[in-house]
């Protein structure tokens, strides 16, 4: 039942993900890739991080996509004008599915860490997975936590310089 | 509820970060109240509090401390590091101001964004897990994105930044991947932890995730080391990028990647090094080429230098193939005289430059060597230290690297080194045969030194002679700072 | 005063930073050129201290190494910033340092009113700063630094007249080939500091340490590797085949720089580095035949080039790699110490032809400047009969001309003759032998032929400058005719230090000095040396005079080409009818000479210049540098601008790896 | 329970999708949003490597990433944006000003 379930959402997924690459129309791949993003929140809570689902849907889904989908609106861009040469498709998908199909063979072929953390449906289901990862944010990770800080000040920094109006 | 115990926090670690970081916020605001065309004085600003961040780690050196539940570490190796970054950070401001009042964007942010670049590298050097270095290497990256791009309304500069942030994001999906499949094959993403977990359960190259996430991982950074063949951006990007941002990138980064590069695989990935020193191997070899080869066809004196950053790479894989600790301080000790050479080649290349990126054609450069005799040499000695003629800086670095290969048996590629070394005198020969033996068709009086212009020449100077004649302290310090 | 021996490359290099930098500022050409003279003068002063404290050791005593400071430690890899004395470095000190102060001396009064003359003597005392550095290296890294200063130097010296085009080209042509010989000396560094490493756990460059070290060599193998990394190192340098091309064209720079750079010391640092690793070229018995090989061919290709020149100074340039194949032949033969002695006596009377030349080309350039003609002053076709002009410098190149051509008594005989004598005498090559010497001897016959055509044609026979210049010609002055004075003095007794046994005047003090030094070599060579063959002192004193008799045909041939057959046989046949049929012989032996020896050979040495030397050498080259630029433009093709085709880059480079690890 | 490796090789699929995408889309925007397709593909990676060795770390790691995907994206379409004004295409196959 669970696989199946799986399976629809991993199906809609890739569908989407499929749209993203092909639609003409840069707003469409852009609702297309909301769809992917809610298909992966989906199963983030099937993999029991409901807060990593609640902040896919609104970092990614939410602010990301709005800012693509306004600076798509910005700019005006209609649909793409003309398609790459065949080679090019033909060059771009062929390295794109070999490496399919290298990932896919390394990822059956290999064998996965044998050290199993404390961290199991108990614990999610009894503390709360937003507390156990804010816990694990403010001490383990608290330094990377806070660069991120600096790396989104140097974000807002860089965008004000490219695009404010006057000089 | 219960509270949460947020271990002791070790501000000495990153006090140096931090410092830098302060002064760079402290500058976005004074910006605000600072004309236009005295900007000026903010970089003049952003030297103190480097220096000020000098000041900070020299204390520092010989000692080695972890903090932040080890997610990072002040090492020897790291503080080497900080300090070729900060160097190079000083002498870009240097040439930054005068630069930028050409090209009329004046603009105040781009020295906080200069400072900010340059805490992401040093959380790069020093970061100990893969969470630390990434972070460190994305604050860097969008730094860099803006700083390429800067000059906005130069269409050169922003295709630039464009082609830097595609490209940038698209290896920044195969570096986190690799990540990802790290922290599947080991559980953790502590680089201690990895190698302990490595060594406990002899995990080893049978165990294809880990091999896939090595790969995956070098390949990030070989981009950010411009490592072919993932080195294609590197020309583009520096010929379109300001050229103080130029000579920023083709330094600090560099040396930011191979800090984050070598700490991963030394100390992360011991086990796995027969596998990443064949592919180090194949990529310094392919570097070494291409950028040799694909330099001397150039006109375009800055795409030029590009390419030859490209076999500069190369030069350091060859020294980081070998694994050993003489070819580890050859890293370290190239890459601070480099930081020297490239910048100081810069500068000269921004003071013969016009508005809008005119005259950086190397045909431009007949018979500057008569008209600007002092430049002149200084340009000859940057070029001979790049090209490893003795007795400037580079050579010592060349030779120490290549030994370092020879000490650790891979006589074939120093062979393919010193080959390489022999080819590239070649482009740089010829600058100086422009500059010596053509008549001059211009008479290059637009060239004019600024006090800062001359600072930075003098250090670059030093810097390329000092280490090139009396190596053995620089030679010690390295050796001090390997991480082994 | 060994102690301070670290003053002899000093002086140059104060010399250099003074004129360099306030060399523009001080504009008065005295003070220039005295402080640069000066400096190079003290350190010879210092090389002469050294040498008499060396002459009063015991010889086993005489090696003395000084440790300036730690230079770059690695590790179990020491490099220090060391010199190194002993007998062979002491020569070539002399040499570097004597016969660079002449040569400075001379060069005030060659380029008085040239513009950039600070510039001139900077550049020179670098020169000879990155000379002494080469020549006292304690290490091969020392010695590297030197080599590659001393083709830093000649690049900037060449390219002196940078408003010709020539010289630029001429300059980038020499640096380039320079360099492809500094590549084959780091790789033969490389190997050996490899193989002594890996195999023995001797992380060494100390030229000390790998001699106390040597007998670990295995012979041949490695060892022959190595050594041929060298060779082409010296080739190099020291204008061999292949890569001798850049000599002839070097000439382009100051006459001056010509004897100093491309005569008298640094050509000469090719032989300097086989002679220094005397014990290990040993050891490749392989090796020992190529560079004999190369030497000997090179002495009689460029010998026949020569012939076919007219210009002053490349006839010189020709002789110069000519008589650096002797050199090497010497080196290949393992007669280390003729090698070097004839290197000593090669840089005397070289060096005073090369400043002979120069004042000739100055009285010339003179003379033609004050008559307002263009004719070019460097060919003897438009000299002649110069010796009433300028009587000091013809002397003087007379005697160097005799020396070169190897007359008995003069210092090239004594040389050239104990080569060839070891050519033909020694162990290692077996039947080889005799064609060695041939090839020498024909070479010898063909210097004294092209020596003595440059000096009947310059001067003696009629005049044949312009006549309306003829009155502005005059000897040159003083400072440039001492230095030719004491070189030319120097090229006559020079060579009695170091008379062979057979003639038994005067003990072989030079071959005894440099015993300590080759001791080991002749030790090893042992080991493969063909025995028994002792060779009789008759035998020794019939080559010693066959080889005169060679040098006199040499010298009667271009008599009778250049001086007897000009206007002689007209006036003897109007004036003494019965004196006819002698002139007519003797022009008739001429025909003989041309049809069978002297045009074959004009013609061949015509083809090995247009042939060899400009198309199979230069095209070799020039083709290479081609197929590197087309490559170069190929792969500069890949770089479209389009980020979809690096992305892609990026891509397969992922893939292939990924393949390459995963599917192994 | 699902296995582990299909979502591991759903993943491995939507990353492989959002290289041709980079490799065969013109529009800069839309190779962006490859990019963040594959950046995703990552995550989900990230997440399932985490709930299968049971503990967070994984999951911080997203965390950051879509930190550093917000980032990347303001930075990154104000540089598209600059382009814009300048060039009135963000069609990758216009951006050839320098080559060679």
């Amino acid at each position: 039942m669970e696989t199946l379930f799986f399976l629809i959402v991993a199906a809609i997924a890739v569908i989407c993900s499929l749209m993203v690459v092909t639609n003409k129309n840069p707003i469409n791949s852009a609702l297309s890739l909301i769809m992917t993003f809610f298909c992966l929140a989906t199963l983030y809570v099937m993999l029991e991080a409901p807060f990593m689902a609640a902040i896919q849907v609104i970092v990614y889904a939410g602010a990301i996509m709005v800012l693509i989908v306004f600076v798509i609106m910005l700019l005006n861009i209609k649909s793409e004008a003309g398609r790459r040469t065949s080679h090019a498709l033909f060059m771009g998908i062929s390295v794109g599915l070999l490496l399919l199909v290298q990932t896919w063979y390394l990822l059956v072929k290999s064998s996965l860490s044998s050290v199993r953390g404390t961290v199991d449906s108990a614990m999610i289901s009894k503390v709360g997975h937003t507390e156990l990862i804010g816990k694990s944010l403010f001490t383990d990770f608290l330094l990377p936590f806070e660069i991120t800080s600096i790396l989104l000040l140097v974000a807002i920094v860089g965008a004000v310089v490219l695009s404010k109006k006057k000089l | 509820m219960d509270t949460i115990a947020i271990p002791a926090i070790n501000l000495a670690v990153i006090a140096p970060e931090v410092v830098l970081s302060v002064v760079a916020m402290a500058l976005l605001l004074i910006n605000v109240f600072v004309k236009s065309e005295q900007k000026g004085y903010l970089g003049y600003l952003s030297i103190a509090g480097i220096l000020g961040t000098l000041l900070m780690l020299i204390p520092a050196w010989g000692s080695s401390v972890e903090g932040f539940s080890g997610t990072i570490i002040q090492d020897n190796f790291a503080i080497f590091f900080k300090v070729i970054f900060l160097i190079s950070a000083a002498m870009s401001i240097l040439i930054t101001d005068k630069y930028l009042e050409r090209e009329g964007c004046n603009q105040g942010e781009i020295y906080p964004l200069i400072l900010f670049a340059t805490v992401g590298m040093m959380l790069m050097a020093s970061g100990t897990d893969l969470m630390t270095i990434f972070l460190g290497l994305e604050v860097l990256s969008v730094s860099l994105y803006v700083l390429a791009g800067f000059n906005r309304n130069n269409i050169k500069s922003n295709e630039a930044g464009l082609k830097y942030f595609l490209l940038g994001a698209f290896s920044t999906g195969f570096l986190l991947y690799g990540m990802a499949l790290t922290y599947g094959a080991t559980g953790t993403t502590k680089i201690a932890k990895i190698a302990s977990y490595i060594a406990m359960n002899g995990v080893s190259s049978s165990n294809l995730m880990l091999v896939a996430g090595m790969i995956l991982m070098s390949t990030g950074f070989a981009f950010k080391v411009a490592a072919a063949p993932f080195h294609m951006w590197t020309p583009d990007v520096y010929e379109g990028a300001p050229t103080p941002m130029t000579a920023f990138m083709s330094v600090g980064p560099k040396a930011a990647g191979f800090a984050a590069f070598a700490r991963v695989l030394l100390v992360a990935l011991p086990a796995l090094k027969p596998e990443w020193s064949s592919l180090l191997w194949v990529l310094a070899v392919l570097t070494m080429t291409v950028g040799n080869i694909t330099a001397l066809y150039q006109q375009n004196i800055k795409r030029m230098l590009a390419y030859s950053s490209i076999a500069h790479a190369g030069y350091i894989l060859v020294g980081f193939t070998a694994g050993n600790a003489v070819g580890t301080a050859g890293i370290l000790f190239y890459m601070l005289s480099y930081a020297f050479m490239n910048i100081g080649a810069f500068a000269i290349i921004i003071l013969v430059g016009k508005k809008g990126e005119e005259n950086s054609n190397v045909s431009d450069y007949a018979g500057f060597g008569y008209r600007h005799p002092v430049l002149g040499i200084a340009f000859c000695i940057f070029l001979f230290s790049l090209a490893g003629i003795p007795p400037a800086a580079g050579f010592i670095g060349k030779f120490y690297l290549f030994s370092g290969a020879i000490q650790a048996g891979y006589i074939w590629l120093a062979v393919i080194g010193v080959l390489n070394s022999a080819a590239s005198v070649y482009y740089y020969l010829r600058v100086m045969v422009f500059m010596y033996f053509k008549e001059p068709t211009e008479d290059f009086e637009w060239v004019k030194l600024t006090p800062a212009f001359v600072l930075c020449l003098l250090i670059a100077v030093i810097g390329v002679l000092v280490p090139g004649v009396l190596p053995g302290l620089f030679l010690e310090l390295a050796q001090k700072a390997v991480l082994m | 005063m060994l102690d301070n021996v670290w003053l002899i490359p000093l002086f140059p290099l104060i010399g250099f930073l003074i004129n360099g930098l306030f060399g523009k500022k001080i504009k008065n050409e005295a003070v220039i050129g005295g402080i640069g003279t000066l400096m190079i003068f003290l350190s010879f002063l210092v090389s002469c201290g050294i040498l008499m404290q060396l002459v009063g050791m015991p010889p086993e005593q005489r090696v003395f190494e000084k440790v300036m400071f730690p230079w770059i430690h690695a590790g179990s890899f020491k490099a220090d910033m060391a010199f190194l004395v002993d007998p062979l470095s002491a020569v070539m000190l002399m040499v570097v340092t004597g016969v660079g102060s002449l040569i400075h001396l001379y060069s005030i009064g060659y380029m008085h009113g040239e513009e950039g003359f600070y510039r001139f003597f900077a550049y020179l005392n670098l020169f000879c700063m990155s000379m002494l550095l080469l020549v006292l290296g304690a290490n091969m890294l020392v010695m590297f630094i030197g080599w590659e200063g001393v083709g830093l130097c000649s690049y900037l010296l060449i390219g002196y007249y940078f408003e010709k085009k020539s010289a630029g080209d001429a300059a980038k042509k020499a640096f380039v080939m320079n360099r492809v010989g500094d590549f084959g000396f780091l790789l033969g560094l490389f190997v050996l500091f490899w193989w002594f490493g890996s195999n023995h756990n001797i992380w060494t460059i100390n030229f000390v340490e790998i001699k106390a070290a040597s007998h670990l060599l295995p012979y041949g193998g490695v060892v022959t590797l190595a050594t041929l990394c060298f060779f082409v190192g010296a080739t190099g340098k020291s204008a061999q085949i292949p890569l001798f091309t850049w000599l002839p064209d070097a000439m382009e720079g100051p006459t001056p720089v010509s004897a100093l750079i491309h005569a008298a010391t640094m050509v000469t640092a090719g032989v300097y580095m086989i002679a220094r690793m005397s014990f290990v070229f040993i050891k490749a018995p392989e090796t020992m035949m190529v560079v004999a090989v190369v030497g000997a061919l090179t002495a009689i290709f460029a010998a026949t080039i020569g012939t076919a020149q007219n210009d002053i100074k490349r006839v010189l340039a020709y002789s110069t790699v000519s008589q650096l194949g002797f050199m090497f032949l010497a080196m290949g033969v393992g007669a280390f110490g003729a090698g070097i002695f004839h290197l000593m006596t090669h840089a005397f009377f070289k060096a005073c032809l090369f400043l002979g030349s120069g004042s000739v080309i100055h009285a010339m350039h003179h003379a033609l400047h004050k008559g307002h003609l263009h004719d070019d002053a460097q060919d003897m076709r438009n000299m002649g009969g110069l010796r009433k002009a300028l009587p000091i410098t013809f002397i003087t190149f007379l005697v160097s001309t005799i020396a070169i051509a190897g007359i008995p008594g003069f210092s090239g005989f004594f040389s050239k003759d104990e080569i060839l004598w070891q050519a033909f005498a020694n162990p290692y090559h077996g039947s080889l032998n005799i064609l060695l010497w041939g090839i020498g001897c024909i070479a010898a016959c063909f210097t004294a032929f092209y020596m003595f055509r440059l000096v009947f044609m310059t001067f003696f026979g009629e005049c044949r400058i312009n006549p309306k210049v003829k009155e502005y010609l005059h000897e040159s002055p003083l400072v440039i005719t001492i230095p030719l004075m004491v070189l030319g003095f120097l090229a006559f007794v020079g060579g009695f230090i170091g008379m062979p046994k057979l003639l038994g005047m005067l003990p072989n003090y030079f071959e005894h000095w440099l015993d300590p030094v080759f001791e080991l070599a002749n030790e090893y060579g042992k080991q493969y040396a063909h025995s028994g063959a002792h060779h009789s002192h008759a035998l020794e004193f019939g080559l010693m005079a066959f080889s005169v008799v060679v040098a006199l045909i040499g010298i009667s041939i271009a008599y009778t080409m250049y001086m007897a057959n000009k206007s002689l046989p007209e006036k003897f046949t109007s004036a003494f009818p019965g004196l006819y049929k002698v002139v007519y012989n003797k022009w008739y032996v001429d025909e003989i000479y041309d049809f069978l020896f002297v045009n074959p050979c004009k013609s061949f040495g015509n083809l090995l210049w247009k042939g060899f030397d400009v198309v199979i050498v230069d095209g070799v080259v020039n083709g290479t540098a081609k197929l590197v630029m087309a490559f170069s433009a190929g792969l500069k093709g890949l770089q479209s601008g389009y980020v979809h085709n690096y992305a892609m880059g990026m891509a397969i480079g992922v893939v292939t790896i990924i393949a390459v690890y995963v599917f192994r | 329970m699902v296995s582990l490796n299909f979502y591991l090789v759903l993943s491995a699929i939507l990353f492989a999708i959002g290289t041709i995408g980079v490799l065969t889309r013109r529009n800069a925007i839309v190779i962006f949003m490859c990019v963040e397709l594959m950046l995703n593909a990552v995550n989900l990676t990230f997440i399932a490597f985490s709930k299968y060795l049971g503990n967070l770390d994984g999951q911080i790691f997203v965390f950051f990433v879509m930190t550093v995907a917000a980032a990347e994206a303001a930075v990154g379409l104000a540089l598209m944006i600059a382009y814009f004004k300048n060039r009135e295409s963000i069609d990758v196959e216009d951006m050839n000003l320098m080559k060679w």
